[in-house]
């Protein structure tokens, strides 16, 4: 479109500034006593409050600066307008296919890059804490994805299937019955070397069919009645999991769990380990790059069935219930068996990766399976664009990877003091993230739509288009 | 009996603060259709409030019998205020633009408030227990079977009364008022409601303020009878008083309050009958159950399925 | 009008309450089979109560709502059927569905009624031909195993999903929606909408199609065009209609059978011109003509 | 034409609005003079529902003005425009369904604290008999022509000086289609109410107005007096012809 640019308005300082004072005036109503005034207590446990008026000035300073500079910001650019990228273009949709394809080719080699670069001992922390730690998250928001992206059911307790393929897992390996059978039947060796596969497949039924459990009384519920119910379940899953301490070992949770084979050839120091097997020199990156690897491919095998889903009528199906539940049983769809599918489906997928996140750990306790994880997925996949696979890769990334990258923090403690405990900051941050992540992108970073079935040309449909599903 | 009476007596008396924290979670429910996760944090905030200025002022005027009173008071007084500020301020913040927009996307940033709030209060006020010296524990013997004293005490007919009396007053500003009208048309149509010479984003901001005093009136309470609180607060009570409010049916400030009692109820007798550990599972069962054999809640309208 | 003769649904004293109001009152009516049955009648009528009766959406409070395929007799089953828990009867001739009985979804995949609504309900989010194939959904599903055989890529449900878009792309030619195909639905303009919602019902395969005011919020050329396509759905295809509409240049033009409904209740059936012409439905619902008026108007601007 | 000589109660001049990237009008410009039953006749995604949320600044236009009884109302927040005196009936009639035709009436009204609110409840009973037998009765339980009547009602209750009517007749019986007209026609002469009508409805809407605009793809492509669009060929072949009465 031809348009004259507007005649750019002078900045009004005054305006500006009473912004500023009014917002710094706010800071100081909200911050004067829970910042100015620390609550502490002395030696002999008496509780006194210790004055912060620097701190409290210092923020209500910055706030005010903030604010200038926002306004300032926004007055400069107010006259244009924003040039808006043009809708729905097959050009998205491209992006994603080959980004894709790149992206899955780097995640093949991305452990032998880091190897390469930071050497063994190095290279533990980055396939662990960023590749393998955000790939459960990716595989975990793949997977909740079909339920709410898909599907458009909120569930607000996905990390209960997630506890359950990870207990599944914990327990079957762990248990004196199944391990004294094993041992009877086939070889006191082979218990401990294939728990994990055996059990893998055995977590994700599970899980599915508790899916199917918690689903089937909530099917009548719609929105934010079934978020807060699935919440409940979840919770419900964490309570049982802490005081049912026979069965699960309570706070104390489960530990020496199992560790994953090379299909029977153990990573340990051994003749028999995988090192010696392979005539390598033992060090427990092998380990470390072989889970990488384990969830690399449970991650894309839940991506390829997500995506074949989609275009499959039951796919296609939760993409109609989302838009239009009345309509959809208008045309003959049984709305319940759908969205159990859905329920169970995505279910599995949090149980496939609750099993490995088992065996990674070697210990799980229900500290691992709180809201805030539930809160994290959702977040994911809200924030990588509902329905889109990148969106999710890319989410995680941003989300896991800057919290990781948070951990980093303390060489802070350089420039304040050994007082200074940055791990506090991270929450923090990660939260104010959260927030500022929704304020910028709302639809999440990739909002266009691929549809399943195309005539002549395949186009993108803009998520401004795209219902979120009432249930 | 004596049993049942002393926890019937506990369990209303929780039940109020849960209820008064659940009215927060209607309105706002009510008017924007969000859940608003930050506002157990917001009551978590409110307890923190109440306590430093309750410390302000004993530390100035003492701790008798009188100066106690006169610190509860300003500390309720300060808290309301303050508290209102902190959830007018994340509604213009963290909500506002959201408005309208995605459904999902001020849900996350409801949960990335709530936890931007939590470990601010930690990062303020450090992760410890803040315990309050004991104040009011004066009781009234109701009577005394085999040894066993049934009693309740001045906090807790205090408790109970301000819940009847604040739910009294703003049933009546919700369901009579030109607010309360103008916060209904909202919830149901806010474009509609613009048309018709209603100042949405006010109303919206003022619902949010009165859930928070609210809040701030339950976190004082919650303080005076526990007597400690910590950074963590916020999510527990909060969780279970959205519970309530979904319990009593969503959008009703009476539901709100059976909700709250209901849930308080449950988990004192579970507690005393049963096992302790398990009284937040009941409580968490309870709301599933009545949710799926009534999706409305206990007082909320049923929703014909318009066609 | 094949009411009396070949008649598809039997509605039988159906009466709908919500709370203390009656929407629907003891209303009796037939439709019958390759006829345009038009219900109409003042607003809050009742009509789309009924419609969502038919549909199975609401389960009416008592009545009967009998619909056949093939030529089993009604009459000679209905009683019986109604006797035996059953929702249906099927012999040599034909089969016998009792609506009332059915949940939502086996009304529209079993005893193959099809509808649109009053408020165009579309998956606005997914293409023109995404709605056409979700339409298709419980024969795709069989192709696909459920599921199953499609995630594995079986050649059957391929081959299945060719012929369903072949019969999607029938109906867009048909609603001349064809190059709009791989474009959101949600993007269409409002007449546009309306009859893809029409050819969706249709890639059900429906004996009858339930149309909640087709033409409402359509100019007089898309009302034209509207009628051929209800005409040819109904010569072309068999199809059995029944459409509540206001706009009476749609309603008498192509109907073969009106039902008039005020208050929840019949106050006259019969054809068109019947219809037109009772003083009853004058009163309620068509007021006074005004043809006098219309003449005046033409003779002032020089027609 | 003589109306001219004063400033028109509304003008439109050059409005352009988006959705987004779409642009929904292209440069509209529009007069309603006080006491004149303007109409705007189009098809559907013609815009004209765009424009009477333009008018009340949801969306805000923007490029062009609009005042409104001389004051400029283009960039004003739309509760700030509903005081001037201008009601709307919005496309979709939009009552609020979990309120009461009562308190639905009561809403229109509060624009002036419902200080005439009695006597106009009984107004619009009278013309709206059937809405007086539901008062009570929650509006989203109402059939769509009910509420219909209940957002033109609650549009009235406020006593605006300029109406606004979304497709009025949209999904009516005939007969309260022509009720609805006679409305229509009876408060702009007993009470000089300033009536903007868009509707489908061509022919009805075009032998009641004193001025008429065509509107094509978020243009004005004719105007005139309705009398002369009623005889205009093109307006009859696109509008009228079908027999739409």
């Amino acid at each position: 479109m031809m348009m004259e640019a507007p005649a750019r308005e002078p900045v009004n300082f005054v305006g500006l500034l009473k912004d500023a004072v009014f917002a710094a005036a706010i800071a100081f109503g909200l911050f004067s006593l829970m910042l100015g005034l620390k609550t502490d207590q002395t030696l002999n446990n008496q509780m006194v409050l210790v004055p912060r008026p620097g701190l409290l000035f210092t923020v209500v300073g910055l706030v005010f600066v903030g604010r200038f500079l926002i306004g300032y910001w926004q007055a400069i650019n107010a006259g244009k307008i924003k040039k808006r990228k043009a809708a729905a273009t097959p050009l998205a949709l491209k992006i994603e296919k080959y980004g894709t394809a790149a992206f899955v080719g780097f995640l093949f080699v991305y452990p032998m890059m880091v190897l390469g670069t930071a050497g063994p001992s190095g290279a533990i922390k980055w396939i662990d804490n960023f590749g393998i730690q955000i790939l459960i998250y990716i595989m975990l928001g793949w997977g909740l994805n079909i339920v709410v992206g898909l599907a458009g059911l909120l569930d607000l307790g996905y990390v209960a299937f997630y506890a359950v393929g990870a207990y599944s897992y914990a327990l079957l390996a762990t248990s004196e019955p199944v391990k004294e059978f094993m041992a009877g039947a086939i070889g006191p060796t082979f218990w401990p070397l294939w728990a994990f596969w055996i059990c893998l497949p055995v977590a994700g039924i599970l899980a599915a069919f508790w899916g199917v459990l918690l689903g089937f009384p909530v099917l009548r519920l719609r929105g934010d009645y079934l978020a807060i119910v699935t919440l409940a379940f979840g919770e419900i899953i964490r309570l049982v999991l802490i005081n049912w301490v026979e069965f699960s070992g309570g706070y104390a949770g489960i530990s020496s769990i199992p560790r994953p084979s090379f299909f029977g050839v153990p990573f340990n120091a051994t003749e028999s380990g995988f090192a010696a097997t392979f005539g390598l020199e033992f060090t427990p990156i092998y380990r470390t790059i072989f889970l990488f690897y384990v969830i690399l491919i449970l991650a894309l095998i839940t991506a390829v069935v997500s995506t074949r889903l989609r275009r499959l009528p039951v796919g296609r199906a939760w993409e109609a219930l989302r838009e239009d539940e009345i309509a959809c049983r208008s045309l003959g769809i049984n709305t319940v068996n759908t969205k159990l599918t859905a329920f169970a489906i995505g279910a599995m997928f949090g149980g496939f990766a609750g099993a490995f996140f088992a065996a990674r750990q070697g210990f799980i306790s229900p500290e691992s399976f709180v809201f805030l994880e539930s809160a994290q997925i959702l977040a994911i996949v809200v924030l990588g664009g509902m329905g889109s696979l990148l969106g999710v890769v890319i989410a995680s990334i941003l989300l896991v990877g800057g919290v990781e990258l948070l951990r980093e923090l303390d060489f802070l403690k350089a420039y304040f003091g050994d007082n200074f405990d940055p791990a506090q900051y991270r929450m923090l941050i990660f939260g104010a993230c959260m927030v500022l992540m929704m304020l910028w992108k709302p639809r999440g970073l990739i909002s266009v739509r691929e549809p399943s079935v195309f005539l002549k040309e395949k186009k993108a449909v803009s998520s401004d288009l795209v219902k979120e599903g009432h249930g | 009996m004596e049993v049942f009476v002393q926890q019937l007596i506990n369990g209303v008396t929780l039940g109020a603060v849960y209820g008064l924290i659940a009215i927060g979670y209607t309105m706002v429910f009510g008017i924007i259709g969000m859940v608003n996760f930050a506002h157990g944090d917001v009551f978590m905030i409110s307890a923190f409030v109440a306590l430093i200025c309750f410390m302000a002022v004993t530390a100035l005027a003492g701790m008798t019998g009188g100066a106690v009173f006169l610190a509860l008071l300003v500390a309720l007084i300060v808290s309301m205020i303050v508290t209102s500020l902190f959830s007018w301020t994340i509604e213009r913040v963290a909500y506002r633009k959201l408005r309208g927009s995605f459904r999902l996307a001020p849900l996350i940033s409801a949960i990335g408030m709530s936890i931007l709030l939590m470990n601010f209060v930690q990062v303020a006020q450090g992760a410890r227990n803040k315990p309050i010296p004991p104040i009011m524990r004066d009781t009234i013997r109701l009577f005394e079977k085999d040894g066993f004293v049934v009693a309740i005490s001045y906090k807790q007919i205090l408790i109970i009364l301000v819940t009847a009396l604040l739910l009294g007053i703003f049933w009546y500003v919700v369901q009579k008022t030109p607010l309360g009208r103008a916060q209904r048309a909202c919830e149901q149509d806010q474009k509609m409601a613009a048309l018709l010479g209603i100042n949405v984003d006010r109303t919206i901001a003022v619902t949010f303020i009165m859930g928070a005093a609210l809040a701030a009136v339950a976190g004082t309470m919650f303080l005076t009878y526990y007597g400690v609180v910590v950074f963590s607060d916020g999510f527990v009570p909060g969780v279970k008083a959205f519970t309530a409010a979904v319990l009593g049916g969503i959008g009703s400030l009476p539901g709100a309050v059976l909700g709250g009692m209901l849930i308080g109820l449950i988990e004192t007798f579970w507690s005393a009958y049963f096992s302790i550990d398990y009284k937040d599972v009941a409580a968490f069962s309870i709301l599933a159950i009545v949710l799926i054999f009534m999706p409305q809640g206990l007082l909320g309208k049923p929703e014909v399925e318009k066609v | 009008m094949r009411a009396l003769t070949d008649p598809i649904l039997k509605v039988q004293n159906l009466t709908m309450r919500f709370g203390g109001l009656v929407a629907v009152n003891d209303l009796t009516f037939t439709a019958g089979r390759g006829d345009i049955t038009a219900l109409i009648g003042p607003n809050g009528a009742g009509k789309t109560t009924v419609f969502n009766c038919i549909t199975g959406f609401y389960k009416p409070t008592t009545g009967r709502m009998a619909l056949r395929h093939g030529s089993i007799d009604i009459d000679a089953h209905v009683e019986r059927l109604t006797d035996t828990p059953n929702d249906h009867v099927t012999n040599a001739e034909g089969s016998l569905y009792l609506l009332e009985r059915m949940p939502d979804f086996h009304v529209s995949a079993r005893a193959k009624v099809a509808r649109t609504f009053q408020n165009i309900r579309l998956f606005s989010g997914m293409t023109v031909l995404e709605n056409l194939m979700v339409a298709q959904h419980n024969p795709l599903m069989v192709a696909s195993n459920w599921t199953i055989g499609g995630l594995l890529g079986f050649a059957g449900f391929r081959k299945r999903e060719k012929a369903a878009i072949e019969t999607a792309k029938y109906w867009l030619e048909k609603t001349k929606l064809i190059d709009r195909a791989d474009d959101p639905a949600g993007d269409l303009p409002y007449g546009d909408q309306r009859r893809l919602e029409i050819a969706r019902a249709m890639c059900t395969e429906p004996v009858l199609l339930c149309l909640d005011e087709p033409a409402a919020g359509l100019n007089p050329r898309e009302s034209l065009e509207l009628n051929a396509l209800l005409r040819s759905i109904r010569d072309d295809h068999g199809t059995s209609l029944l459409l509540i509409e206001h706009d009476m240049s749609v309603v008498m033009e192509i109907s073969d059978h009106v039902v008039v409904l005020d208050y929840g209740t019949k106050i006259s059936d019969g054809t068109p011109e019947q219809v037109k012409s009772d003083p009853k439905v004058i009163a309620a619902y068509l007021g006074a003509e005004d043809e006098a008026e219309v003449e005046q108007i033409e003779a002032e601007v020089g027609l | 034409m003589s109306m001219t000589e004063k400033a028109p109660l509304l003008a439109v001049r050059g409005v352009k609005t988006y959705y987004g990237n779409i642009i929904a009008l292209k440069g509209v410009d529009i007069d309603v003079h006080e006491g004149e039953i303007v109409t705007m006749i189009g098809a559907n995604g013609a815009g004209k529902s765009t424009l009477m949320m333009t008018i009340f600044g949801k969306p805000q236009a923007r490029e062009g003005t609009i005042t409104y009884d001389g004051r400029d109302i283009t960039r004003m927040p739309t509760h700030e425009i509903a005081h001037l005196g201008i009601a709307q009936s919005p496309e979709g009639r939009r009552v609020f369904p979990r309120m009461s035709v009562f308190e639905n009436l009561q809403m229109g009204a509060s624009v002036n604290n419902l200080a005439y609110f009695n006597e106009d409840l009984e107004k619009v009973c009278a013309i709206f008999p059937r809405l007086k037998e539901r008062l009570q009765q929650r509006a989203g339980t109402l059939s769509g022509g009910e509420q219909q009547m209940l957002a033109i009602a609650r549009a009235l209750m406020s006593r605006p000086r300029l109406l606004l009517l979304d497709e009025p007749s949209l999904g009516l019986a005939p007969i309260v289609v022509r009720q609805i007209f006679d409305v229509i026609r009876e408060v702009n002469r007993k009470e000089g109410m300033t009536v903007f009508l868009v509707e489908q409805n061509a022919y009805h809407a075009l032998k009641l107005a004193t001025r008429a605009y065509v509107m094509v793809n978020g243009l004005i492509t004719m105007s005139g007096s309705g009398k002369e669009l009623l005889a205009d060929p093109q307006v009859k072949a696109a509008y009228l012809e079908g027999g739409h009465h």
